[in-house]
């Protein structure tokens, strides 16, 4: 690992003393909130951003439409929670932060029409958007062909890395090898069952966890099965576990088919208390349409949960709650995008300028310590160093975390040995 | 000649009426000039992915409109097309140069994701771009042949068609999902780059492949027409109204079916790899119902019995929802669907039905009236 | 696949697979009820089905929030009362619907598939607007959760013989009120010959609007059914429609009995394909297999020859 | 014997047999169990006009529809010109010669009178005929010829929506006359029109008939005596009787069925 000689400082000191060494000593002592004295904005954007004097323009593109508005709520939240509370603190480079924001409707070319209209159009300086593996493939070429910076925040199956994308979510290694492991060690599980949603993450998700549980773990996979998205019947497969009697049942389905799977899995009577379940695909929001009571035992993994108890988490939570109200949940990937807007304005501010060539160079080693969930840094292949937990679903709809990986896990989105 | 001259203007046919001559003036002026006038090279990138479903809309003219077979599985044609385009572009951005990360250079990212070592057979003739052009038009179309001839022949018609290949695309679509070794599964196939070593992704080529575009979608039309004022366009039109009656003038209905659905196939195909040019990847969300619908209300709203109307509806509602989902995200499906049942209950003919009620009486009043004027003088001379 | 497994794991497995098989056979079945008697009877396409079901999903799920809140000691049964009220409210929108757009389609039975996947957008929308993007979970009283142990290894869930009880109640009222009410008389009258059903006395307008609302409000029960095994959120309706037409085209379209004979083929097919393949692999050949049938017999399995 | 030139004839065995523009033998076709018509049996001359009458449900209509193809029998043959039609797609029977009029008028609303003759116009007719067919002059004055006899010369242009009751029953019977059948089958071609319109088409059946045979299902007994060279009564889905109009009409059984009340 390179890493960068500033990463053991505390941010706001490495922040002036990066400024400093960009040339602008006299800025460092300058409250952050004055902005006559702001770096000039030719010297901080040199490559025709919508940079002003006193403001820069972000994109937030989601699906506010559409059948994947339902995941894309929270992420788009958090982002506007982030960016507002930037704002607040005095912007990035002392310019405030102007969103534009664009609904990319769940259809991948709209996401890739948006994405090129926030480039070309707007010049937004960063974009903090997209949800699903397509929306971020659509977008992908039109990030890389006109130099834009993407801060993408849901977990995913990894095989992919590129210059103009931040991934704040976890890839797949990160998100299952550490719980596989625990629930191998602690609850002595040997015998798996996959059952997932039939797309690229739940088959490339699945096939990394059969590797380690086949070739690590010496256990066996006693069943892998998929299912079209949307799917509502799952009897059939109910009655195979009943059969095969599997000690974990590892799933990653989405969506409505989510929801039919649990209280189905509930009906047939099996009892999560005594059933060992493994989920990578359940958050905080997932159980709001799913039903406490319905999930009540299953374990998820996943890098956040709502009640993670740490200071910035309860901040962050509190805010959370006054700017979208009492009733939302936050979940893994919406505390993924809060982190988004963060990491954008360190990096933004460690090179001094908006160019995004500069931004990617000075991104690499950055650390986030008022991540809500806990602290972050970010590898050279553009993903997050992050913790993995194990939390158990409570009938109330949040999450005990049970396990912890003790130290930060290194971002593998091209595993050896797991493709 | 000997015939006196009123019936002979009744049996004259020509290839197309003065009016008609000036709406594709109009739109062959708006496509050529005015939107690429007025447009930036991003908005006018948009407008040609429009006119790629304009392809699918002049087809469902010809096969709904005359023919009155409601497909509702456009998309499964124009995925068709555009997958057979998008395989071959995928084939040349995986060079072994480009991929040498990969465990099997030189073939595409996801087969190598989901370790599929060699290149499947199906896909190897699309390394050559002949063999793609080709397959664009001959494999939708002998899709579409084999579905339609099995249907027709048992005549299956009406609901019952649109039904069964609103299934068709149901399916498709969870074939080419699940088949991600081979299709690239639910994320498509994307990062598309070079066209025979053309780089497809500049403004400039999309400016080229805009007007490529726009020159295939008048061929079309042009094609569109010649069937229509063809005897098979009027049997066509026939067979919507009664079915039994062509079947007894001795004609196999079966056979002018699966015609006119072919002909909207390959249609719908050859948008579909415009599209693949223009935008850069193809997934499974074209191939699915909510988009085959989509196209279907193109085309009505344009109006299902004109061509030109079929042009103009796709842009009226695609330039809708983009304005209307940039500005007011939420209210965009009310738009749309308030649309539907507008163009459904009040404008069954769509635009052109408004514009040939409204429009075109005025119109020919006034290009008559100098005309009428000398026949009236010697009316009254007499 | 067997040889592992002991013969009692064997049968009673056996025995579970086949209340799968039952349980999805009600679930389609109620799915297609409404939706024989709007397309099989009066050939309206109704692509807001779905939309009609999920309205009715909606009513259960503020029913619970409301006796949760107000009346949790009738909690256990805030379910009756929950689909009683769904048929209502999809009933009555239902018939609302029929007023202002279907009643002026009846000639053009494609046009009436296109007006009514704009209706679907709008219902969507307004779901997603006054119930949120996100899906909702809806409170089941506890008697309906878990399962009936009937053997050592066999155990039947019971929302599924809940959901199978309604379906035999309603497919049993359907028919009854089809073939042996005044009402489904003057239906059958009217859908056969529409001014000779005028001329004898039949308000035809008011039958087809009721005919169209009861539809509306089976698919409303249906949806208030499903809350206990699917999702409910505002696009869940969608995913059913394919399966719905399927199962009422499959079936010969004008024919109750068609309807209930191909729900249960294919829901057979499916659940015993699902056990034996993967489950997306079952459903494709399931889809492919009633597509391939409907293409070499078109009038669907139960028709009778007429004479044209 | 003639008998010889038809080895392959199946019942080759009756002298008659080759005389025979159409035999109809034991044609029999159920409906779920009814019988709408039962082992059904006759023969048409060349240039013969035979008209079949019954009272409603006799099966007339039913016998049209399984020459013409619509209906598939259950049993018996149709031969036409030594054509076994019962195994023939719709649109192969019209090619080998047979026309039919239906009995409501049939034609093409939203095409004019003009393109609704051309349609019929007997060249074009696979796809890639009508896709590359010139309407040549050949054509124009066919349809002129026709639209003569028809007494709508003056009506092409319009939209055939637009013309009454009787017009449209020509411009039927016009669409079939283009085609220039040897048989043609009409199925109440007076019906609904007024005394002129039918004096009109007594004319016009009475012009086209020469050269070729009809097939005619008519109620109206002035009519029929006017224009029947024999006549099939049916009953039941089975013939009652036949022969001459005369002979027909003094036959106890149908006097007791269909003339009597």
């Amino acid at each position: 690992m390179a890493e960068d000689q500033g990463n053991g400082l505390p941010s706001a000191l490495r922040r002036r003393l990066l400024m400093g060494l960009a040339g602008l000593p006299a800025m460092a002592l300058m409250p952050r909130t004055s902005f006559a004295a702001a770096p000039a904005t030719a010297a901080v954007n040199t490559t025709g951003l919508a940079v002003t004097d006193t403001e820069v323009t972000v994109g937030v593109l989601h699906s506010l439409t559409g059948t994947m508005a339902i995941s894309e709520t929270g992420a788009q939240q958090a982002e506007k929670l982030a960016i507002s509370q930037i704002n607040d603190a005095g912007g990035v480079l002392g310019r405030k932060i102007k969103i534009v924001q664009e609904d990319g409707a769940s259809d991948w070319p709209t996401f890739a029409e948006k994405a090129k209209k926030l480039l070309v159009n707007d010049h937004c300086a960063a974009v903090m958007g997209c949800w699903t593996s397509a929306s971020r493939k659509a977008v992908l070429p039109v990030f890389e062909q006109y130099n834009g910076l993407l801060y993408y925040p849901t977990f995913y199956e990894g095989l992919e890395q590129s210059k103009n994308v931040f991934y704040t979510g976890q890839e797949a290694t990160q998100q299952i090898l550490a719980s596989l492991d625990w629930i191998h060690k602690e609850k002595g599980a040997k015998t798996f069952f996959f059952i997932g949603s039939d797309y690229i993450w739940p088959r490339t998700s699945n096939k990394i966890a059969r590797k380690h549980v086949e070739n690590v773990l010496k256990g066996t996979v006693v069943g892998e099965e998929y299912f079209p998205l949307g799917h509502t019947q799952f009897n059939s497969v109910i009655n195979k576990l009943k059969l095969k009697k599997p000690d974990v049942i590892f799933t990653d389905v989405v969506g409505g088919s989510n929801v039919a799977f649990y209280k189905q899995l509930k009906a047939a009577g099996i009892d999560l208390s005594k059933q060992l379940l493994l989920t990578i695909s359940v958050t905080e929001d997932e159980i709001d349409g799913i039903g406490g009571d319905n999930i009540a035992g299953a374990y998820s993994c996943m890098k956040y949960f709502q009640s993670l108890k740490n200071p910035n988490n309860e901040k962050f939570v509190a805010a959370f709650h006054k700017m979208w109200g009492d009733k939302t949940v936050i979940g893994d990937v919406t505390q993924a995008a809060y982190l988004g807007p963060f990491l954008w304005k360190m990096a933004v501010e460690k090179a001094g300028s908006f160019d995004v060539d500069k931004v990617v160079a000075a991104s690499p080693g950055l650390e986030f310590k008022e991540a809500p969930e806990g602290y972050v840094r970010i590898d050279p292949n553009h993903h997050l160093w992050s913790k993995t937990r194990v939390a158990k679903a409570l009938p109330n709809g949040q999450f005990e975390v049970v396990y912890e990986s003790p130290e930060l896990i290194k971002p593998d989105p091209f595993p050896k040995g797991y493709q | 000649m000997i015939r006196p001259a009123s019936p002979s203007t009744v049996h004259d046919n020509p290839f197309m009426k003065p009016m008609e001559w000036v709406s594709l003036a109009l739109l062959a002026a708006v496509i050529f000039l005015v939107l690429p006038l007025c447009l930036d090279a991003f908005r006018l990138n948009l407008a040609g992915k429009y006119l790629s479903y304009a392809f699918v809309a002049l087809g469902l003219v010809i096969c709904w409109g005359f023919g009155g077979i409601l497909s509702l599985g456009q998309g499964v044609f124009f995925g068709l097309g555009g997958y057979c385009m998008a395989m071959y572009l995928k084939l040349e951005a995986s060079s072994v140069e480009n991929t040498k990360i990969q465990s099997t250079p030189g073939i595409p990212d996801f087969m190598d994701w989901n370790q599929i070592t060699a290149l499947p057979w199906f896909w190897k003739p699309f390394a050559s771009l002949p063999f793609t052009l080709i397959a664009v038009i001959v494999v939708p179309a002998l899709f579409a042949f084999v579905v339609g001839t099995a249907m027709f022949r048992r005549r299956v018609g009406g609901t019952y068609f649109a039904i069964i290949t609103q299934a068709i695309a149901a399916i498709l679509t969870i074939l080419i999902v699940g088949q991600q070794g081979y299709t690239g599964g639910i994320n498509g196939i994307t990062d598309l780059r070079t066209l025979n070593g053309w780089d497809i992704r500049t403004d400039s080529a999309h400016n080229i492949l805009y007007f490529v575009n726009g020159a295939l979608l008048v061929a079309c039309i042009l094609f569109a027409q010649y069937v229509k004022r063809s005897k098979l366009g009027r049997i066509l039109v026939a067979m919507r109204d009664k079915e039994d009656r062509v079947r007894f003038s001795g004609y196999s209905v079966a056979g002018f079916k699966t015609f006119a659905f072919c002909l909207a196939a390959v249609f719908a195909a050859i948008g579909g790899a415009m599209f693949t040019l223009q935008v850069g990847f193809m997934s499974p969300s074209f191939v699915g119902i909510v988009p085959s619908i989509e196209m279907v209300i193109y085309a009505a709203v344009g109006g299902r019995l004109s061509l030109f109307g079929a042009v103009w509806g796709t842009l009226l509602v695609n330039w809708a929802k983009t304005t209307f989902s940039e500005s007011f995200p939420e209210l965009w499906l009310f738009g749309l669907g308030g649309l539907f049942i507008l163009v459904v209950l009040a404008f069954p003919n769509g635009l052109a039905g408004i514009y040939r009620t409204y429009v075109e009486p005025r119109l020919t009043r006034r290009a008559k009236a100098p005309e009428s004027a000398p026949t009236a003088l010697p009316h009254a001379a007499e | 696949m067997f040889g592992d497994y002991s013969l009692t794991d064997l049968s009673s497995i056996f025995v579970m697979q086949g209340f799968a098989g039952l349980i999805l056979f009600s679930v389609y079945t109620l799915m297609a009820l409404g939706l024989a008697i709007i397309f099989g009877q009066m050939g309206v396409i109704n692509m807001a089905h779905g939309e009609f079901m999920i309205l009715g999903a909606y009513v259960t799920y503020l029913c619970s929030g409301f006796f949760q809140t107000h009346l949790p000691a009738l909690f256990p049964a805030y379910f009756f009362v929950a689909m009683a009220l769904a048929f209502v409210a999809s009933g009555a929108l239902g018939m609302l619907v029929e007023w202002a757009l279907i009643r002026h389609l009846y000639k053009r039975p494609l046009d009436t598939l296109l007006a009514t996947w704009g209706l679907s957008l709008i219902l969507q929308q307004t779901y997603r607007t006054v119930f949120g993007a996100r899906e909702v979970g809806v409170e089941l009283p506890s008697w309906l959760i878990g399962s009936v142990q009937v053997t050592d290894s066999i155990e039947i869930p019971i929302n599924g013989m809940f959901v199978m009880a309604i379906t035999t109640l309603i497919t049993l009222g359907v028919a009854l009120l089809m073939y042996r009410s005044r009402f489904g008389a003057q239906v059958r009258a009217v859908v056969q010959n529409r001014p000779m059903a005028g001329a004898v006395g039949i308000d035809t307008e008011k039958v087809d609007r009721l005919t169209f609302g009861l539809g509306c409000g089976i698919a409303g029960i249906a949806g208030s059914a499903f809350t206990m095994v699917g999702s409910t959120g505002p696009t869940s309706g969608q995913l059913y429609i394919v399966d719905t037409f399927l199962i009422v085209v499959f079936g010969g379209a004008a024919s109750l009995l068609g309807t209930i004979a191909s729900a249960f083929s294919i829901s057979q097919t499916q659940s015993t394909l699902e056990f034996f393949l993967s489950g997306s692999t079952a459903k494709v050949i399931t889809l492919l297999a009633v597509v391939g049938i409907l293409m070499l017999r078109p009038q669907g399995l139960f028709t009778l020859k007429v004479r044209r | 014997m003639n008998a010889a030139l038809l080895p392959s004839h199946p019942i080759g065995a009756d002298p008659a047999e080759k005389d025979f523009l159409l035999a109809v033998e034991a044609l029999t076709v159920s409906f779920d169990g009814f019988k709408a018509v039962n082992d059904v049996s006759f023969y048409v001359d060349p240039n013969e006009i035979r008209v079949i009458i019954g009272p409603n449900g006799a099966g007339k209509t039913t016998v049209l529809d399984l020459i013409c193809g619509r209906t598939k029998a259950s049993s018996g043959s149709i031969t036409y010109k030594g054509q076994e039609l019962t195994k023939l797609s719709e649109s192969a029977i019209v090619q080998a010669g047979v026309g039919r009029k239906f009995q409501t008028p049939s034609i093409y609303d939203d095409l004019t009178v003009f393109e609704n003759l051309e349609i019929s116009y007997p060249r074009g007719r696979s796809v890639l005929g009508a896709l590359t067919f010139k309407r040549d002059a050949a054509v124009r004055d066919r349809i002129e010829e026709v639209a003569g006899m028809i007494f709508l010369k003056d009506h092409l242009a319009e939209r055939a929506e637009f013309l009454s009751h009787g017009q449209k029953q020509w411009l039927e019977i016009g669409m079939l006359l283009i085609q220039d059948p040897e048989l043609l089958m009409l199925d109440e071609p007076v019906a609904g029109m007024s005394v002129g319109e039918r004096i009109k088409t007594a004319e016009l059946l009475n012009r086209i008939i020469v050269g070729r045979s009809v097939l005619v299902i008519e109620h109206d007994m002035k009519f029929v005596e006017d224009i029947a060279h024999r006549v099939t009564v049916l009953h039941q889905g089975k013939v009652l009787s036949e022969g001459s109009m005369e002979r027909v009409k003094n036959d106890p059984k149908v006097i007791e069925v269909y003339l009597g009340h």
